[in-house]
């Protein structure tokens, strides 16, 4: 297929070239050739196909009969410089250096010699790093994978709710899944700290996201130091804020305010932080991979759970609810949104126990998918 | 040659032919007493001089109405009044038709004979919302014909136009179909007799139209023709003669052409017995409609409500929204009439100019339109639940926070604090 | 069930009381039951199943056993006060005087005799009014119906093309569907001569509907004396006018407007005809009723075919093409848009051999539902 | 007691621990030889406090950069500055990850020695749009830290912040999954680096992605998470391999979990023998997936674009539109490279300040950016085509009618007629 040696030649031939300049910049990632094991170099783009040998580790196998194998460990994404150094360590004893992390932000070793797999298991699991969250599509198992998530409290400055708090509980509680491949299809878990949703939370199966309650604050001596009128009035998508020209501040209708938080991305000067009334609302039946149904994006289910910290049982429940619920009802591939529209969102609500109120029926006008969310047929269930 | 070259190719062809009633009339309009002019052959010429300038001549309207009435009447006028003064004005009246648009003939032909009088001798039968149309007459008529319309043994009154309540129209419901759930003609009469007042003196900020149909088949296209379509519905199961069934078994594939088609799949037959799962039934008619001797809709019926339907000017069609999953249907069917009153009142304070309730609602949030009615939000309103975390909250959902007191302090009312109702 | 003659009594009663004020008004419509014929006042709301005998002859069966046959003549809908006479006598002579008309405009002549039905048959068709437009559901056997329209050029003064002369040139096309019942499933035509859409041309299974394609062209005089300045500049969904108030007329950017004439209802002094570039678009796959199928609006298949009287062979040559497509293609019960949806659009319009051109993508944001009808997935058809 | 009573909780259950890793470092960061304070200590008590107040306790960062650089850095500070001087400063440095996130140990270990000296010791690896972040640092330490980065053998650069065009990623792809259609790692790393200046340097209306996934699996979540959105595909027929198919029947329900679960039904099974209707196959991935031993996209491969994917702030989120149905893709990737080059000179011109380019696409709509990239309408756009008939007609598709000449007359200039290229 391709020559990776000869694309390793250019790009180190690329990176001479640049380091001529005066100032060696936008030189751009290194090369991935630089990083794929042997096994891999040799068999690029000719794998032939897969299988689970159990939960936690890929076998890969090559046209030529090559294979390779992928243990796939948890990890928290915040990793310490020392706990990567003990990952090198472990890639340097059974993986000949070479380990990768996934768009889930788990690790993966790659190993060539498959008596190396239950060692490097054990000794990740003595670090506290457990093996699992791998599926196998044939057989129709599925676990758990890592949540994908965002900074919180650990270093955003718009967050609702705290992102890595909120993960560690809701995956201690749901950890049996991601041990063991017993979920009947993909369910994709995410966290967002706000509706930035820096993430997936707009389209996962079940997620959780920070939202505010109450209108920002306008603190007119910030406003004045550091914002902009016109930029700060623009932010609002709901026209909710005014200029105050003269006095040099703004000021916001508080009765048009949805807490978006738009305003203090825009303007420090404006606040909306309230412990009491900040919180997370759950959402449900997003998907992003085309497999049989098509992608859709995120419902929410519930509106607002508080922060309950250090472990939010109230929303570690409802998604343990929600995920259990589904497990045990859902026809074997079939995800949440393809369950839940097989059942009827009549039922979803009936059958998860979630109290369905006003909220979740869209009245947020700027966004054209309102419309298509309201019921327009006298076909339903009782 | 003919004058109407054009018009003439539309004699040809087996479907009846406007053009020849137009013909007809204006030969036959000549020998009948009357006190307008030979309307049908200006409309003739009028309608010919359009086929070959592919435009239209009628000119807009201008107010045109009849004593004591705001709505009910088209203003028309050609363009082409001094080479065609026959229809120089052209106003169409509507006429409110009888619930399911039954007739007999010594009524209509009381109707006839007043128009063949007092206009042109031409109609709709019907118009698309549902009325009788007598098509074009001079102003001076208008008010002698409404008056003989009202004379008449059984009374014909005129119809809606403009910002108000349009006529309703119905199926033919129990009158003739077996599928009905509950009483469309009686409904339909009631429910137009209560609001004369809103039918015939606009006040609303645009149109707003009722329709009345039996059963989820909507023969009277509510769901996308009017801003409250009221659609017959069942809560209970549908009822199975298995007898019935099996005779059924003998003409067609129940499998293939009635089970395999159930949008929800919650039937099955083993070839000799049909049985549903009525909890995940969602009463589309498929299965009634195939079998109509062995099912029929259950005994615990009523309808259900849609709100906001209409065509796509300006913002878009919208086909009606679920706004009340199940109401009781009878007489005198005070709360749908409450209901109604209580939307037209929230639609006079909030909507726009030339906005119907469909666009208020999206524009302020089903939500709302919700609570003014006083329905309970329940997941049958939503298709699926809203995608986007952008929500209100009004202050008593709220914890009273220290920055809630804060906004107190400041005096700054957060949502739903004060001036609205609970 | 009701008690139809005490209901005929409160009717009475009620036009006496009205009629004692001194202008004799608001008394509503002829209450219906003075309109029905006595076997449907004594099986009301008692019908038990239907029969089609023919094409165009319903018979109603109630609990009792009772029979009513319905016979369904086409109507142009444009009628002659001398054939509605016509009518009456057909009525008197076969039906005790009782007729009806349908939600799409047809006639029905309500017998009780079964043997008065074929002579019926026969004067109608002798008058030039032929009978059928029914279905036999349980068979899958779908005649064509009349077409919902509206005025045109006899009597509108906003139409893009006229609404009787093309609806007599489809029908004619495709009378044999009208006489026989020989489509798979119902099928709904319709026609409006503009974009107001005065009927069911947003929800039908094949539509026309008048379109205008160049931009009003301001008359600045009519608008002086017959429009509102505000209330115009009001009316353009696209923000296309300007006042010019010192000129006390208004101005039009003529590339932002998509030619709704919703400016011209508001204002006479913005007329936007042009022989040559008016037209009709093809709208399919719209869906009133509950069964199965969602309802679903309509979709512009083709963008524009100009106006051509009397016949306008382009217009009925795209609509029998459609019709014959999926007539020929679709299986038993299933309408159009369950075809066109089983298929994909992409081969709806490789069968029928339309074009799709960059028109039928949607970019009016005004309305909502823009949004959905883009493509979001890799799922589609070559 | 502890200092940190929450966050202890924290440290229980089975799931690695965030709190572990913050403590591990606060002690083993002490003994290191460094330029910074020991900065987790600050961290801990700074979520700690966090924890207690239920509120974050980072402010706006304001602008830091590094030499020659406009983003990459993330500026972030601490109310809590005064009692915790330790993480006064907190700024994130996005380092552009390499493609399918492969790495040696060597390479590891040496961006963990700098790390070590010049920052927290704290990163996400990865963050969400794929870069390896290092969490926190002081501001002198930024420019050294760069350099020292770029130093290394195998060197690493910053990758994206602010309006510009953000680090791409991509899937596993060729290197290890047998699904990959096209080069994803190739495709990331050419179009990467040939956008340096826009990746370094913002100056768009706001951020651009671009992320790259294998095949319609979508395992780096592009339709969602990324404004142009390249995703693996075929023309041709899946490939079948017959005996392997029979090993499945033994294994699984073929009927029941294959072909049933196709979305078009174009499958077919007789027990013995798998078809396909490739004609009707919408490659959506799902029989290979279950199958992969006896099923493989077909030989002719390239990539589907979908554009305009987002989160929902603030217009509402955006699933990516069909953009491009099928492109090659092979080294060096010019098409795309001009095409995103186009849409990137449109956006910014027509670009409102904030507007991801899906929103100016809905604003402007999709045809205007089809022409501006030079793609033919096809069906394969739409889900359904539109359902309004309010459309625009460009002046070259409108007969030349006196009313044409009466604009031209007054000197109106019609859509499409001056100052668009053809
Ligand atoms: C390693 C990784 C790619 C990477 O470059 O890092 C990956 C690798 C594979 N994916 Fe994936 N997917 C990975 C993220 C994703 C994502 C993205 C995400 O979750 O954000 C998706 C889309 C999720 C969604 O749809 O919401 C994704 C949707 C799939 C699917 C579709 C399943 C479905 O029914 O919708 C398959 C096919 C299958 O196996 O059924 C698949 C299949 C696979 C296979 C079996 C492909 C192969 O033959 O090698 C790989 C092993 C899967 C496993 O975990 O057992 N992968 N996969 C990612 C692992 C993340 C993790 O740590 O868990
Ligand atoms: C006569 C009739 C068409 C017909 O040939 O049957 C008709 C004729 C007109 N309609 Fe209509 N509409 C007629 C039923 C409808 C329907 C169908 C229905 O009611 O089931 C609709 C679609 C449903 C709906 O209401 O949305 C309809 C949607 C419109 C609209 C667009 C409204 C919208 O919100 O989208 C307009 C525009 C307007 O009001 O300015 C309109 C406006 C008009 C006007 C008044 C023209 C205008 O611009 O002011 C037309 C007068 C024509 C004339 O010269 O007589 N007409 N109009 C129908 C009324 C007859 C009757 O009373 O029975
Ligand atoms: C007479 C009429 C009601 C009225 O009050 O005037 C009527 C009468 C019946 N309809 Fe209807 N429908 C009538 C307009 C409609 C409409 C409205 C429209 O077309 O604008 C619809 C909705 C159309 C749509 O969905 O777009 C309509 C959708 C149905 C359906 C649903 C069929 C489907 O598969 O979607 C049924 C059920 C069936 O027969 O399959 C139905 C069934 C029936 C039955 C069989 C009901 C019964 O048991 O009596 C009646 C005889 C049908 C026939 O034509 O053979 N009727 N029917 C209307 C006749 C119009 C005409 O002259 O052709
Ligand atoms: C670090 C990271 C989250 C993480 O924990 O991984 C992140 C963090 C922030 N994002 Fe993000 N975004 C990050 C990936 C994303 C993604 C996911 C992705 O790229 O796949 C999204 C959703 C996809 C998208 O782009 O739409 C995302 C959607 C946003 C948005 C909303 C954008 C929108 O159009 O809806 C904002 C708001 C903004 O730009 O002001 C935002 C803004 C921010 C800011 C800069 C906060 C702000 O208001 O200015 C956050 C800085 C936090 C901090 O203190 O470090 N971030 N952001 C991710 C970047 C790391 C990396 O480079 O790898
Ligand atoms: S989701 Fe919001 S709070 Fe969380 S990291 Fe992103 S921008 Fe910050
Ligand atoms: S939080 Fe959002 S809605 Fe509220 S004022 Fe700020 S920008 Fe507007
Ligand atoms: S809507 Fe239902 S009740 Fe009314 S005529 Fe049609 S099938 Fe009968
Ligand atoms: S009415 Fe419709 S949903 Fe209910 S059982 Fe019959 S076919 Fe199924
Ligand atoms: S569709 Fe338009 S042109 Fe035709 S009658 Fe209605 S308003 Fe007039
Ligand atoms: S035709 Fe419509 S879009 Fe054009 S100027 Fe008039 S109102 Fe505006
Ligand atoms: S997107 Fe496709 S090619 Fe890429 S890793 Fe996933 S399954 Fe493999
Ligand atoms: S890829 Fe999907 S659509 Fe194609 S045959 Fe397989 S299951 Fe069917």
């Amino acid at each position: 297929m391709v020559d990776l040696d000869q694309r390793l030649n250019d790009w180190k031939e690329f990176i001479a070239k640049r380091k001529e300049k005066d100032y060696f910049s936008d030189f751009g990632p290194p090369h991935y050739a630089n990083f794929l094991p042997p096994v891999i170099k040799k068999n690029y783009g000719k794998w032939k196909y897969h299988e689970i040998l159990k939960c936690g580790v890929l076998k890969h196998v090559a046209e030529n009969g090559d294979a390779i194998y992928s243990v796939r460990a948890a990890s928290p994404r915040l990793l310490s410089i020392y706990t990567l150094r003990e990952f090198c360590d472990l890639a340097d004893k059974y993986c000949d250096g070479f380990l990768r992390f996934t768009s889930r932000n788990n690790v993966e070793f790659l190993i060539t010699d498959e008596s190396n797999i239950d060692p490097l298991i054990n000794d990740l699991k003595a670090m506290g790093f457990p093996v699992g969250g791998t599926h196998d599509a044939t057989a129709g198992k599925y676990a758990l994978s890592n949540m994908v998530h965002t900074q919180g409290w650990v270093h955003c400055h718009t967050p609702a709710i705290d992102a890595s708090g909120i993960v560690k509980a809701v995956m201690d509680e749901l950890f049996e899944y991601f041990e063991e491949m017993k979920l009947p299809a993909l369910c994709r878990l995410a966290l967002a700290c706000c509706a930035n949703m820096c993430g997936a939370v707009h389209a996962s199966d079940i997620s959780i996201v920070g939202i505010h309650r109450t209108p920002p604050l306008v603190d007119d001596d910030g406003v004045r130091r550091m914002c902009e009128l016109p930029t700060t009035v623009a932010s609002c998508p709901n026209a909710a804020i005014k200029a105050k020209p003269k006095e040099k501040t703004v000021e916001v209708n508080v009765e048009k305010c949805m807490f978006c938080g738009n305003c203090y991305t825009m303007c420090p000067g404006m606040p909306l932080f309230d412990p009491e009334n900040d919180g997370a609302a759950i959402m449900v039946g997003g998907k992003l991979s085309n497999a049989r149904h098509l992608p859709t994006l995120s419902k929410v289910v519930v509106p607002w759970i508080p922060n309950e910290p250090p472990r939010w049982p109230g929303v570690v429940d409802v998604v343990k609810k929600i995920l259990e619920t589904w497990a045990s009802e859902a026809r074997k591939h079939e995800r949440l949104i393809e369950w839940a529209e097989r059942i009827g969102w009549e039922k979803f609500f009936e059958k998860t126990g979630l109290e369905f109120t006003q909220h979740l029926i869209d009245d947020y006008r700027v966004t054209p998918y309102q419309y298509t969310s309201y019921r327009a047929t006298t076909q339903f269930r009782w | 040659m003919s004058e109407t070259p054009l018009l003439d190719e539309l004699e040809k062809g087996p479907f009846p032919s406007f053009v020849k009633e137009i013909k007809k009339t204006a030969e036959l309009h000549e020998k009948a007493e009357k006190e307008v002019p030979v309307m049908a052959k200006g409309v003739l010429k009028q309608v010919e001089t359009s086929f070959r300038d592919k435009i239209t001549h009628w000119k807009h309207g201008g107010i045109v109405a009849v004593r004591g009435y705001g709505g009910g009447v088209i203003g028309r006028y050609s363009d082409l009044a001094e080479e065609i003064p026959e229809v120089a004005h052209f106003h169409t009246v509507r006429v409110n038709q009888p619930s399911g648009w039954f007739y007999t003939s010594k009524a209509l032909r009381e109707i006839c004979d007043i128009w063949e009088r007092r206009g042109s001798g031409l109609t709709n039968f019907h118009g698309s919302t549902g009325d009788m149309v007598l098509l074009g007459t001079f102003t001076e008529q208008l008010q002698p014909l409404r008056d003989e319309l009202a004379e008449l043994d059984t009374p014909f009154d005129i119809g809606g136009s403009g910002g108000d309540f349009r006529t309703p129209s119905c199926c033919v419901g129990p009158a003739r179909c077996e599928f009905a759930c509950y009483d469309t003609l009686e409904a339909c009469y009631q429910i137009t007799t209560e609001f004369q007042n809103e039918l015939h003196r606009p006040m609303f900020p645009y149109k707003f139209k009722i329709k009345f149909a039996g059963c989820p088949n909507d023969c009277v296209a509510s769901i996308a023709r009017s801003d409250f379509a009221v659609i017959g519905t069942w809560k209970d199961d549908i009822k199975i003669d298995s007898a019935a069934v099996k005779e059924y078994a003998g003409q067609i594939d129940i499998q293939a052409e009635v089970v395999d088609l159930c949008p929800t799949g919650c039937m099955s037959w083993d070839g000799s017995t049909l049985s549903i799962d009525n909890a995940n039934c969602v009463r589309c008619m498929h299965c009634i409609n195939k079998m109509p001797k062995a099912l029929a809709p259950g005994d615990e019926r009523g309808a259900t409500i849609l709100i906001g339907g209409k065509a796509p000017m300006l913002e878009g069609a919208i086909l009606g929204w679920l706004f009340v999953p199940f109401m009781e249907m009878e007489p005198p069917y005070d709360e749908i009439k409450d209901m109604v009153a209580e939307l037209w009142e929230w639609w006079d304070e909030y909507g726009k100019f030339r906005e119907r309730i469909g666009e208020t609602i999206w524009r302020l949030g089903m939500s709302e339109a919700l609570r003014v009615a006083g329905v309970d939000a329940v997941p049958q309103h939503v298709q699926e639940p809203r995608n986007n975390p952008f929500m209100y909250f009004a202050k008593d959902e709220l914890v009273h926070s220290d920055i809630v007191k804060e906004f107190e302090k400041r005096g700054l009312k957060l949502k739903g604090e004060a001036g609205e109702e609970d």
